[in-house]
């Protein structure tokens, strides 16, 4: 059975070759692992690949589906494509477009709100601001829009990636 | 003698206070806000007392709350740490009015040394060499290009009541002067409602590099030697360095004893800090007093081998100095790294959540400042510094290779932090054979940003390693519904197993 | 110049031996047994190979096993750590054959301090001073008597091949002597087969001393300084100090250079110690020589200011030592403790198991060098030592005040550690004057076996958080049943919460 | 509602007067404690009361009412006494006697088997050898006895607290 896993923009076809516990034979793409791979630490895996010692540490979304995952000085987002994530991306062009729907990356504070329901803002135009940490960052549109929907109010404390304006 | 340390302050700095409180058997007091009843120096202090909601305007700098914990806890003295109320003249005061020893310098010191304008007429008195420029603010066009000419260009215009670059104009031609020194005021103006700017010779290849001192409250001062701090990013400090690379004996000598005259000038007792601008010809100018702790004083205690915390402590208790200059000495190479919660990817946006793992750096050499562990969420109201890394060796060199070493086991996991950035400072050839200025970063803007190249077999094995742990999931989800147990207990399993195969 | 070096070792001498190859940019390849495939030196290795099960003796001691991965990885060099086969002539010879370079002394360096009746015959001919007693094994008994009439009573006879107490008999009273020649050749001949005994004087309060030194292939060699190591435990060394409360600069002086000329005299190269036993009046003489790094070589790193890892691998490389003896100076104070799993309340058990939680202590003056982290699994087959915790300071007293507050910070869950009984160590009237010999711990055993007085509301503190845990628990259980969120949602929620009311 | 909990030799009444989320009131035998307590790691207390800072930390026995609690200095046994326990207590000369198993407080090896089934051993006597980490510890048997089970053989590997020998 073979998975394809997505690291950066590059979709890599995984396969398990072989599993004896720890010890297992692995295909990505067109090469072929021998690895000693364990789980030490919650999330934390030790690999030794001809006896190269590498250390992997995976944070999960709560997808279950997305990992950040770090090496020695990378840090790489990582996403498994399963039958439910292919059917998704198949009708993706019906689902809220990304560009619809104003977020922070990183949790915060609602600063101020700019805008109201039903406002019409042009591309460029500030919608929110947020503050994290002794820093303020502002949210624009890409595009010409009608604000939607307002989730949050001014002082709200927010969580990454949670949406905060959804425009039109 | 003090018998109860209240500390105004949270984070490592709180933590490090609490450190040597203990040591000298001193009890401490925590003060916490919302944010902060899992934090660290909650757990750690002998008290603690909640003091407020998380905005720290609401808390830790509001004065009449704290001193409500520190009369209730029967605290006799406070201590600031950094940041918040540690260069607040009236928090000062207002202790010494309720009998509250404050663990650092006397409002008139704190006052004086505020001021800038104030602070420079003040050194020039006690002869300490300042940047070539006005001394009283300017508000005659016609004077200050006078002045200016007097000086020499390059020259820098700085509003009078400023910051933040708000009301600044460096001037390097003469035809600008006019409407530099014209736009100046204007910005000055708006910005703080006063017009007065003076001016400043404009250093080109600026050093920051600054100098510690101890005073007691019976006339005796030092200075432990310098820091080099001109590893900077937007005017924070990110790498401090002692001895400076770029140092003598003699100017060393020289600028501890102008250090030393500064403070004197100010009454001052307790820690402080001469900030000087130095340039490449080693020209050294006083820019300002920091009347408290600095963040990077541990590089300072690595290599003169002095606890910093308990000096202010031995003289906010009145004692007097024991370290005499002539016995004070540098024994090898200090470095600190600050590690923050940033994605220095992503423009160093700060990167607050929750801590999912970590792992410290231990052995030889190594001092670790902290306060995050794992399960803590770093809250979204504070400074995003994590902790202080600090390494001592015998030679500049070992102690960068210490730092290499050090930020290389050094793992966090659950936020983005600083610490791939910071190696990379380590790999620039300008900081490794310390030839660099506060333009330091921005000049190796390319090389900082660069990632280290993790590899093809290194980006399979990040493939590898989600791809088990999603099918074990996977697998283990199936297993708990068909009650077979799944493959995936490899999982601390080994050591029980009698054989495993291996190639 | 060394490229690669096999750490044949575990734990956390494996880890800090890497640490200073990191350093010097050497790569590190670990070796593990089953029972270490999760150990953390195989996940901070470059490289890591599997060596056999978990016994020492089919692992870390299989001579073949480890020879076969240092040609295999191409390692150009072995570090053998203290312990298993550091001390092994055979092995540094086997290396020597394989054209591989070992990190230790040659065969007969090894060879020569290995057998202690060789070793103290050729410390009296170097004129290091030796306990007074026979230089022969002795098997007349008359002129046993006449030996031990000379060098006066009380005497120690102990068997010539023994070790482990084993053959050894203390004579105080001159009727006593005969038969306790006999039992303790009987003895040894039941134990080791051999009947042969010597006789030594017997110190009636003595101190553990040594001194570390470094020579390097060019018949070059330094001391660093004496090392307190009285506080022991069934002859383990638990706590170590340096300098040591009991030397003076003359007697330092004069060991120091015995300590050198006892390296000496067997063509000593690389990193070794000197064990004196020294009475109350500072006569002191030679015990043994351990041809290695010691468990306790951190504090005499931080008081010099030197690494000694790195010290041994300049000199397997030929190099020559740029230590000079006149430039070396003691700084400060530094004491280490060695953390064990075992549990002093139940007569020092071992006690391995899983690690739940650990809390490592930070920040001045603490030196950890530790190799377990939490969910790791102490396995059952090695040595029980978690880590060693260094502190340094100013003064012997503020290094004592230290060590508490970094035993206070450091916790560890899951299993039993010797924290608690280190920290009556601190506490202990006579450790803290510096009066103490190797008799220390049973002298003060009731004094170290008493437990810190928790309180009675601190004891209602630990009823309490097992009666809110239990009860979230069940609350839980049943919010999970009836579809309704437990109470129990306290954890981790309060940050997301508006408001919390607070008495 | 109230429990009793165990510790050590003591079993004290615990009850919950009045809680809101970490802020609670709870009475022990006859004292009245206003707390804050608050899990800040996993099975890692922070407790205030009357401003004093406690850290308590638990370790759950697999029975859920046993647990391990660490004070600052102190390491405490400390056992729930719910209805299920009362019951187990009250019919407790049924069960097996402690002094009829021989068990092994920490996991090891088994080294030697001095007994075989059967075999009638002394108040004394040896039964099994284990090691752990360097050193080995003999177990005995309090009472004459006659060897009913042996439940390992030499060079297992054991748990603490497994049964290793059943006696009569």
């Amino acid at each position: 059975m073979s998975i394809e896993v997505k690291i950066d923009d590059h979709t890599a076809k995984v396969e398990l070759i072989k599993r004896e516990g720890n010890l297992m034979t692995v295909r990505v793409d067109d090469k072929v692992y021998d690895i000693d791979l364990m789980m030490v630490e919650n999330g934390v895996y030790s690999i030794l690949s001809d006896h190269i010692s590498y250390n992997v540490e995976l944070t999960e979304q709560e997808d279950q589906k997305h990992y950040n995952v770090n090496t020695l000085y990378n840090a790489y987002d990582v996403e498994i494509i399963d039958a439910e994530t292919r059917y998704k991306q198949g009708r993706k062009g019906d689902d809220v477009d990304d560009v619809k729907r104003i977020f922070s990356p990183m949790p915060g504070k609602v600063v101020k709100i700019l805008v109201e329901v039903g406002d019409e803002v042009k591309a460029g135009d500030t919608v929110i601001i947020v503050s994290a940490m002794k820093m303020e960052s502002e949210y624009k549109v890409q595009k010409d829009r009608v604000v939607k929907e307002i989730l949050v109010k001014e002082g709200d404390t927010i969580d990454g990636n949670q949406t905060l304006v959804v425009v039109e | 003698m003090i018998k109860k340390v209240l500390v105004a302050n949270r984070g490592e700095i709180a933590l490090r206070v609490m450190r040597s409180c203990r040591e000298m058997g001193i009890k401490s007091v925590a003060v916490f806000s919302e944010a902060d009843r899992s934090s660290m120096h909650v757990r750690y202090a002998d008290e603690a007392y909640f003091i407020g909601p998380s905005p720290s305007n609401e808390s830790y700098l509001n004065i009449e709350n704290i001193i409500d914990v520190a009369k209730q806890s029967g605290a006799d003295a406070i201590h600031p740490g950094y940041g918040f109320l540690s260069e607040n003249a009236a928090f000062s005061e207002r202790c010494e009015k309720e009998g509250i020893t404050f663990i650092g310098p006397s409002p008139f010191s704190i006052s004086s040394m505020g001021d800038k304008i104030k602070a420079r007429t003040r050194m020039i008195k006690a002869n300490v060499p300042v940047v070539p420029g006005t001394a009283e603010p300017i508000t005659d066009e016609k004077l200050a290009i006078e002045k200016i000419e007097e000086i020499g260009l390059p020259v820098m215009i700085k509003a009078s009541a400023g910051g933040g670059g708000k009301g600044m104009r460096l001037v390097k031609k003469k035809e600008d002067i006019v409407s530099a020194i014209r736009s100046a005021r204007s910005e000055a103006k708006t910005a703080f409602g006063d017009e007065a700017v003076y001016i400043e010779k404009y250093i080109e290849s600026p050093h920051h590099i600054e100098f510690q001192i101890l005073a007691d409250k019976h006339g005796n001062a030092v200075h432990l030697f310098e820091r080099e701090c001109s590893v900077q990013r937007r005017h924070q400090k990110v790498v401090e360095e002692t001895p400076s690379p770029l140092m003598n004996p003699e100017i060393r000598e020289e600028m501890g004893k102008y250090a030393v005259a500064a403070a004197k000038a100010v009454n001052y007792h307790g820690a402080g800090t001469i900030e000087f601008i130095v340039d490449n010809n080693l020209n050294y100018y006083f820019l300002e007093m920091n009347t408290r702790l600095q963040v990077e004083h541990p590089i300072t205690e690595r290599v003169v081998g002095v606890d910093l915390v308990k000096e202010q402590i031995k003289i906010a208790e009145g004692k007097e100095l024991t370290l005499k200059q002539d016995e004070l000495k540098q024994f090898g190479h200090a470095i600190e790294c600050r590690i923050y919660a940033e994605d220095p990817e992503n423009n160093f946006m700060p990167s607050p959540g929750v801590i999912k793992h970590i792992t410290e750096p231990l052995g030889l050499g190594v001092r670790h400042d902290g306060y995050v562990y794992e399960g803590y969420e770093i809250p979204i109201y504070y400074d995003p510094m994590i902790s202080k890394l600090i390494v001592w060796a015998k030679t500049r060199r070992e102690a960068i290779e210490r730092m290499k070493r050090a930020l290389y086991a050094y793992k966090i996991t659950g936020i983005k932090t600083s610490i791939p950035f910071l190696a990379r400072i380590m790999e620039a050839e300008d900081f490794i054979t310390g030839n660099y200025n506060t333009h330091f970063i921005e000049d190796n803007r390319d090389f900082l940003m660069q990632q280290e190249p993790c590899g093809e077999r290194c980006k399979d094995m990040a493939v590898i390693a989600a791809f088990v742990h999603y099918t074990d999931k996977v697998e283990k989800a199936k297993g708990a519904q068909n009650g077979k147990t799944a493959q995936a207990n490899a999982w601390k399993n080994f050591g029980r197993k009698k054989s495993i195969m291996r190639w």
